[in-house]
């Protein structure tokens, strides 16, 4: 494979570095250009991210040694299908978010703006870390920065509630990824002597080099016990506690930066760490598989129980990273397809849904979801948007969810594990039963005068007109819901690429 | 405190005596003590430094360098004791 | 050297540090403290080592009982143990 | 007869153990801060002792001063310990001074020199 | 400690012996080199023969003597003797304290330079000793305040 | 001049601690700049001696004249450079910064007296970093911990108290050292490193050699405070003097850690230290402790310096437990974490120092808010906290990196469990901080009392900012810095 050393990855983490410094200097002396920062430094790097793609798609690899500290310890980059399928989303939705962000600050006008995007764009900066990072420890470290710059926008309301779910969320996050991811990446280069990734896995040849199975079962627990941010159970709890911040953020930490990061590096373990030879021939991914799979049931129904619309939402996310989860459990072609489109669809999907929970807590501070009786006569776009969102979640065509579950399901069958296929169809019934109900009562239901969950900043509760949410937040997620049913008609590039990935995996 | 203490203090002493069994008599002339490093200090002096108090020339010459770091603890102890103690009182 | 002078020094040494270290009174024990170097002084010259003996005499009997009764002498003599 | 020898040979290395001990232990328990030093001195004094044992050599070694006629090292005490433990003695005395020093501020500042009484005057200021 | 009656049976006896004292002083620290003694013996006594007029008398005495600043001073330059001393062979192209380049500057040859150098060494010493105990024994015997030491 | 810089980088401060005196009972403004000057000339040296070492290998300086075993020597190979880059920029950094702690904090009469003792401080770490002779590294450890104490019982209220312990506690390790250095005179004849190197190995199998090492390793370990003799260093820690608590927490006990490196393998081969007697158990099982001892005290404490003194306790834990491993990379690791904590200790105590400046207190429960007064400050003391808990890639990261390489190498598991568990508690301590401070539930959310912006003065807040940038650069730089120096310093027999 025909490598190009460029220093393009540099340039796409270091603009939005670029950009934090000129809106930690702005400050509040001047609000748009701040903000203007924000939106330029994403379309830069949104751009340059478009500008490495042909070069992927030429089958060519991308990467850039930024320094090497120690031997086995060096930043480097390494763009490859996978990585710049991330990068894609993430760029692409950061654009998306900005204005979303912009809309929501102003109108709640909240405290401490400059702080909460500098956090975002070191955020971001990170993600692509994470996404273009060519061995385990560049991976790690971005990893780290996320964890510790979201830190700040999660407990933005500084309020003690808020306060106690970043504890939570910093607990578990550094906690788990010190304890564990850190101890199996020691492990892991103690077995292989390096850490740079490899489409076979770099641990491919460890099992011929002397390393016992123990060890290596061991190693992979280890990682998947580190890597919390992909919010397998039991180590969920941390993403509802995180539901405290503010709506752009859980959009941010949900569809993209967060918990996206988490399964990719999950996927990057599995695929560019063990390696599919490897872990088939232990039968760990199985054994995920089935793990992922009672994730996927139990967070559902969990989903169920809760009123509060974030929450729900939140439960859905743990629900559907497994997706991902499972499908490159299996290991094969089909699986690791779909489960790579997952992230995509699902980033799609959700971020819709979160923007459409802002944009309902700001025109109408509601927050409950037995609040929300007949809103969609009030907000038709973003309800609409969210009906668009909720059935791209569950999976129905023609959106986006559909072709991931295929996908994973086609895999499950190439796997020959039929109860997956009993999973996927019981956990679709279960999104159904958490979203229609919302989308029933929003259209259908008469809206409850209810006093008790009045709000005393002055929202007369008429029926009359609309109250939709400030344009310039109804704009993205409106796009975001399009994006879903645009995925699904033309997911070309996205799924040339998941398929270049699975090729690669192969040999 | 008073257990512990007595504590250490055996288990010091013990550790001494253990020590002790190993040593060479006491004024033995052939420890290597006296054979490796002294002789050349007490046949060299005269010759070496002109001074018959060999005391003095180690002191002063062969390992003059541990004096002067003596006499700078000495220097610091004085300095020490008039920084924390020397209150001048309002008359002076 | 005399054998019998030195075992004689060297118990007087000993019991001069047990006095000075469990005696009530803080200049008595000062005092002792001061014989002690002393017994030490004397015991170094017997066994040769004229020049530390002489600085022992000079430090240890007169320079640190002066500092030792300087500082009870403005402090308290009393003790508990 | 072994062991009575082996006792009478090293009986300096005993007596500087017991001193040692007895100085280490009145650190450590006593709560008299110039009781501690006392065994500050001791201790210090134990350890002179044992170098200037090392130093010694039986069979008319003499002290370390040329005289004429004598020119054999073995005539010669060791000196180099003498000179170790002049510098030691230094170090003794002026670790002593500074301790001295902050046992009069302690007594300037809590009038008392037993440590479980100063110790309850922390805690009584602690508790207002 | 003393009453004014006492006084002049002390002052009599420590007026006749502090000379003394200070002659053996200086004796001991020049004879270093043939006899048991030395810079910090000798410091060491000189320090004893003022320790002994501040007890017989009082620290004012001593003060109308030696200032305080003074006696500061002098323990600096007293170290400063040795230290510089050694700087001195390195700038006549020896290593530190290595003497037997003063020959250089002194009329002597390099053996004896060596002498030479252990001299000037231990008068350094005996000056930073001498005043350095005093410093210590006043403040000490004073609580800080040089007023009136032990008595 | 190169040739004599050796001596030079002990020997100028300590000569202009003497001259000290007389310049500033002349003029008391001329000791500061004396002393920063004095502390620059050290690094400048310090720079000559580590390039001479990089480019021609180990230095051997004889004082006096007189060849090794006879008279002093000065050794210097790697690991001594290395020392002495830290220790002298430590000193110059730390010197710079203490010119308005000290006018706050110590009257004005002490401050020449307080510049001659930094001053001899300095030299003393100086001296027993660079000599390559036992009882010459005794002296110097003397000087050091006499100007030590002195410093630390200059501080505040209760100061003389934890500096009492401190002085019986120092004697003892000091004694205990003396002790050693007899019992290994006492069967070889010999002072110097070099040469007892040579005549030890015959000997390890006599009971003088084994007491010998015992007591210098519980010597050192008393002045280093490994737990538990680590009793007398939060007390004298907290109540010192900010600027002295950020000199003494950054380099006396990393000098001790240097001492009982060179006695564990280079007076004693490793083969000795690490197979005849159960060093490795022993010391690795006490490091152990130290960790989980010094990260739970720490999250038990109020007071930022407290804290600060008892995550010491604890990062000495991690320095023992990578020597005591065995290996390359528990070598390396103890090495550079040496380096690492000790800028990590400075700049953290820098900023308790600061804080303590503009805020007159250090209850980390007030802190609420700080970010905003102190921007700059703050945002060091998040980079110094990150660092300390070792998230890449700032320094802290990599010598745990090592350390724990090396845990795992040796077969340690425990060790790699205590290593991260104390991470995690030492990340709890400071997020603890850092939520106190910048996320603080306060209910004035409204704009009345806005704190003003209010940073300390420049000559504070400049080495507050030029140690926590460089944490971040030798994270970056540490495989250079293993590469030149630390690789060398590695014993022969691992």
């Amino acid at each position: 494979m025909e490598t190009i050393t460029s220093i393009t990855p540099l340039i796409i983490i270091s603009t939005s570095l670029v950009a934090t410094f000129l809106i930690f200097f702005t400050d509040e002396l001047s609000k748009n250009l701040r903000e203007a920062w924000t939106i330029i430094a994403s379309v830069i790097k949104f751009s340059f991210v478009m500008s490495m793609l042909p070069h992927i798609l030429d089958g060519k690899l991308i990467e850039y040694t930024l320094v090497t500290i120690a031997p086995g310890l060096k930043i480097q980059f390494k763009v490859d299908a996978l990585g710049i399928f991330f990068a894609i989303l993430a760029s692409f939705l950061w654009i998306v978010t900005s204005f979303y962000s912009i809309g929501y600050m102003r109108s709640l006008n909240e405290h401490a703006q400059t702080r909460y995007f500098c956090c975002f764009a070191i955020a971001l900066s990170a993600t692509m870390g994470v996404a273009m990072s060519g061995n385990m420890f560049t991976t790690f470290v971005f990893y780290e920065i996320i964890t510790l710059c979201t830190y700040p926008l999660v407990a933005h309301k500084e309020t003690p509630e808020a306060l106690q779910g970043a504890r939570r969320y910093i607990t578990y996050l550094l906690g788990t990824s010190i304890a564990f991811q850190l101890t199996a990446i020691f492990l892991t280069y103690k077995a292989a002597g390096t850490l740079d990734f490899s489409n076979q896995g770099l641990l491919n040849g460890a099992r011929e080099a002397g390393i016992s199975d123990l060890f290596l079962t061991i190693t992979f627990i280890l990682y998947m016990a580190g890597i919390t941010k992909a919010a397998m159970m039991p180590l969920h709890s941390w993403l509802p506690a995180a539901m405290v911040a503010p709506t752009p953020v859980s959009a941010l930490l949900h569809a993209v930066a967060v918990v996206k990061t988490g399964v990719f590096v999950v996927v990057k373990v599995v695929l560019h760490v063990f390696g599919v030879d490897l872990l088939s021939s232990l039968g760990l991914g199985t054994a995920l598989a089935y793990f992922a799979s009672f994730t996927i049931i139990v967070a559902s129904i969990i989903a169920l129980k809760q009123d509060n619309l974030k929450r729900r939402l939140a439960y859905s996310t743990v629900s559907q990273l497994s997706y991902v989860i499972l499908g490159v459990a299996l290991l094969t072609p089909s699986a690791i397809a779909g489960s790579i489109m997952h992230i995509v669809l699902h980033a799609f999907g959700k971020i819709t849904l979160f923007f459409t929970a802002g944009a309902i807590y700001v025109a109408t501070h509601k927050t409950e979801i037995s609040q929300l009786d007949g809103i969609g006569k009030k907000m038709p776009f973003t309800m609409a948007a969210f009906t668009l969102g909720s059935l791209s979640m569950i999976g129905i065509p023609p959106l986006g969810g559909f072709l991931s579950k295929w996908y994973i399901g086609i895999g499950a069958l190439e796997a020959h594990q039929l109860p997956i296929i009993g999973v996927l169809v019981g956990s679709t019934i279960l999104n159904a039963c958490y979203f229609m109900p919302i989308v029933y009562s929003a259209f259908f239901k008469e809206e409850r005068h209810d006093e008790h969950h009045g709000h005393s900043h002055g929202h007369s509760h008429s029926k009359k007109g609309l109250e939709e949410a400030p344009t310039i937040m109804v704009i993205p997620l409106v796009l975001t819901a399009i994006g879903a049913v645009a995925l699904f008609i033309a997911p070309s590039i996205f799924l040339e690429l998941a398929e270049m990935v699975v090729e690669s995996v192969k040999g | 405190m008073r257990i512990i203490a007595i504590f250490a203090v055996v288990i010091t002493g013990f550790l001494l005596i253990y020590a002790t069994l190993d040593m060479p008599n006491w004024g033995d002339p052939n420890s290597p003590a006296s054979r490796h490093v002294s002789p050349r200090y007490i046949e060299g002096t005269m010759p070496e430094t002109a001074t018959p108090n060999m005391v003095t020339s180690v002191l002063a010459d062969y390992r003059g360098y541990d004096t002067l770091g003596e006499t700078t603890v000495i220097f610091t102890a004085g300095i020490v004791c008039l920084m924390l103690l020397r209150r001048v009182t309002n008359g002076q | 050297m005399i054998w019998q002078l030195d075992i004689l020094i060297l118990i007087l040494v000993v019991i001069c540090a047990i006095a000075s270290i469990t005696v009530k009174d803080l200049l008595s024990s000062a005092l002792l403290l001061g014989a002690y170097s002393f017994l030490m002084c004397l015991l170094w010259t017997e066994m040769g080592a004229v020049d530390v003996a002489f600085t022992e005499a000079a430090v240890g009997a007169g320079i640190s009982t002066a500092f030792f009764i300087g500082a009870i002498y403005y402090t308290t003599r009393r003790t508990k143990d | 007869m072994d062991t009575m020898d082996f006792i009478i040979g090293k009986y300096n290395y005993w007596v500087y153990i017991v001193l040692m001990m007895i100085g280490f232990y009145a650190m450590i328990a006593k709560n008299n801060f110039v009781k501690k030093l006392v065994g500050m001195n001791i201790f210090q004094t134990a350890i002179i002792l044992y170098y200037i044992s090392i130093a010694s050599k039986k069979g008319g070694a003499t002290i370390p001063i040329i005289k004429e006629g004598l020119d054999k090292a073995h005539q010669y005490l060791n000196p180099l310990p003498h000179v170790l433990m002049l510098t030691a003695i230094v170090v003794m005395v002026s670790t002593f001074g500074v301790a001295v020093a902050i046992l009069i501020m302690l007594y300037r500042r809590y009038g008392t020199l037993e440590e479980d009484e100063i110790m309850a005057i922390i805690k009584m200021e602690k508790q207002k | 400690m003393v009453n004014r009656y006492e006084n002049v049976l002390i002052e009599t006896v420590t007026r006749l012996l502090i000379p003394a004292m200070q002659l053996f002083g200086l004796y001991v620290i020049a004879h270093g080199h043939g006899s048991p003694g030395g810079g910090f013996q000798g410091g060491c006594i000189l320090a004893a023969s003022f320790i002994l007029m501040v007890i017989s008398y009082d620290i004012k005495e001593l003060k109308s003597r030696m200032s305080e600043n003074l006696n500061t001073i002098l323990c600096a330059i007293g170290v400063f003797i040795y230290g510089g001393t050694g700087l001195l062979c390195v700038i006549l192209g020896g290593n530190f304290l290595d003497y037997s380049v003063l020959h250089k500057i002194l009329p002597v040859d390099p053996i004896k330079a060596r002498y030479m150098g252990m001299l000037m060494v231990e008068i350094g010493v005996g000056i930073a000793v001498m005043s350095v105990m005093i410093s210590i024994f006043l403040n000490i015997a004073s609580r800080g305040e040089h007023e009136g030491a032990l008595n | 001049m190169k040739e004599q810089a050796p001596i030079l980088i002990v020997a100028i401060p300590l000569l202009m601690a003497f001259l000290n005196i007389p310049f500033g009972l002349f003029k008391r403004t001329l000791s500061y700049p004396i002393t920063v000057i004095t502390t620059f000339l050290c690094v400048y040296f310090s720079y000559l001696i580590a390039d001479t070492v990089v480019n021609n290998g180990n230095i051997s300086y004889r004082l006096g004249g007189w060849e090794p075993p006879w008279g002093i020597e000065y050794a210097i190979d790697h690991l001594n450079a290395y020392m002495l880059i830290i220790v002298s920029i430590v000193s110059f950094i730390v010197a710079i910064y203490s010119k308005n702690s000290i006018e706050k904090e110590i009257a004005k009469e002490k401050t020449v007296y307080f510049y001659t003792i930094y001053l001899l401080l300095v030299t003393g770490l100086l001296g027993i970093v660079v000599t390559g002779d036992l009882f010459n590294l005794f002296v110097f450890l003397e000087i050091a911990s006499l100007a030590g104490y002195a410093l630390v019982a200059i501080g505040e209220d209760r100061a003389p108290l934890a500096t009492f312990n401190y002085i019986v506690m120092g004697t003892i390790g000091a004694c205990f050292y003396l002790l050693g250095v007899g019992y290994l005179y006492i069967v070889t004849g010999s002072l110097n490193i070099t040469d007892l190197t040579k005549l030890l190995p015959p000997l390890y199998h006599s009971k003088v050699v084994l007491v010998a090492f015992a007591f210098f390793v519980v010597g050192v370990a008393i002045k280093i405070a490994l737990f538990p003799l680590h009793t007398w260093l939060p007390d004298a820690y907290t109540h010192a003097p900010s600027t002295v608590s950020a000199f003494v927490a950054a380099t006396m006990t990393k000098v001790g850690a240097y001492a009982m490196i060179r006695v564990m393998f280079t007076v004693f081969e490793p083969s000795f230290t690490l197979e005849a007697l159960p060093t490795t158990e022993i010391l690795g099982w006490v490091a152990s402790a130290a960790m989980m001892f010094g990260c739970i005290m720490a999250l038990a404490q109020d007071d930022l310096k407290r804290m600060l003194a008892y995550i010491l306790v604890a990062e000495v834990g991690y320095i023992v437990m990578g020597v005591s491993v065995g290996n390359k990379e528990g070598f390396i690791g103890s090495v550079l974490h040496i380096l690492n904590d000790s800028f990590m200790m400075v700049s953290l105590f820098l900023v308790a120092g600061a804080i303590m400046y503009k805020e007159g207190h250090r209850n980390i429960k007030k802190f609420a808010n700080l970010h905003k007064k102190m921007p700059v400050t703050m945002g060091c003391f998040v980079i110094a906290a990150i660092s300390m808990v070792g998230v890449p890639p700032t320094a802290g990261f990599f010598s745990k990196w090592y350390l724990i390489l090396g845990a795992i190498n040796a077969q340690k598991w425990f060790f790699v469990a205590f290593l991260l568990l104390s991470s995690l508690m030492v990340a709890v301590a400071f997020f603890k901080i850092i939520q106190n401070t910048f996320f603080h539930p306060s209910e004035s959310h409204h704009k009345h009392e806005e704190p003003i912006r209010d940073e300390v003065p420049s000559g504070m807040l400049l080495p507050i900012f030029v140690m926590s940038v460089s944490l971040l650069l030798i994270g970056f730089l540490s495989g250079q810095i293993i590469d030149l120096l630390i690789q060398h310093a590695v014993p022969k027999g691992f």
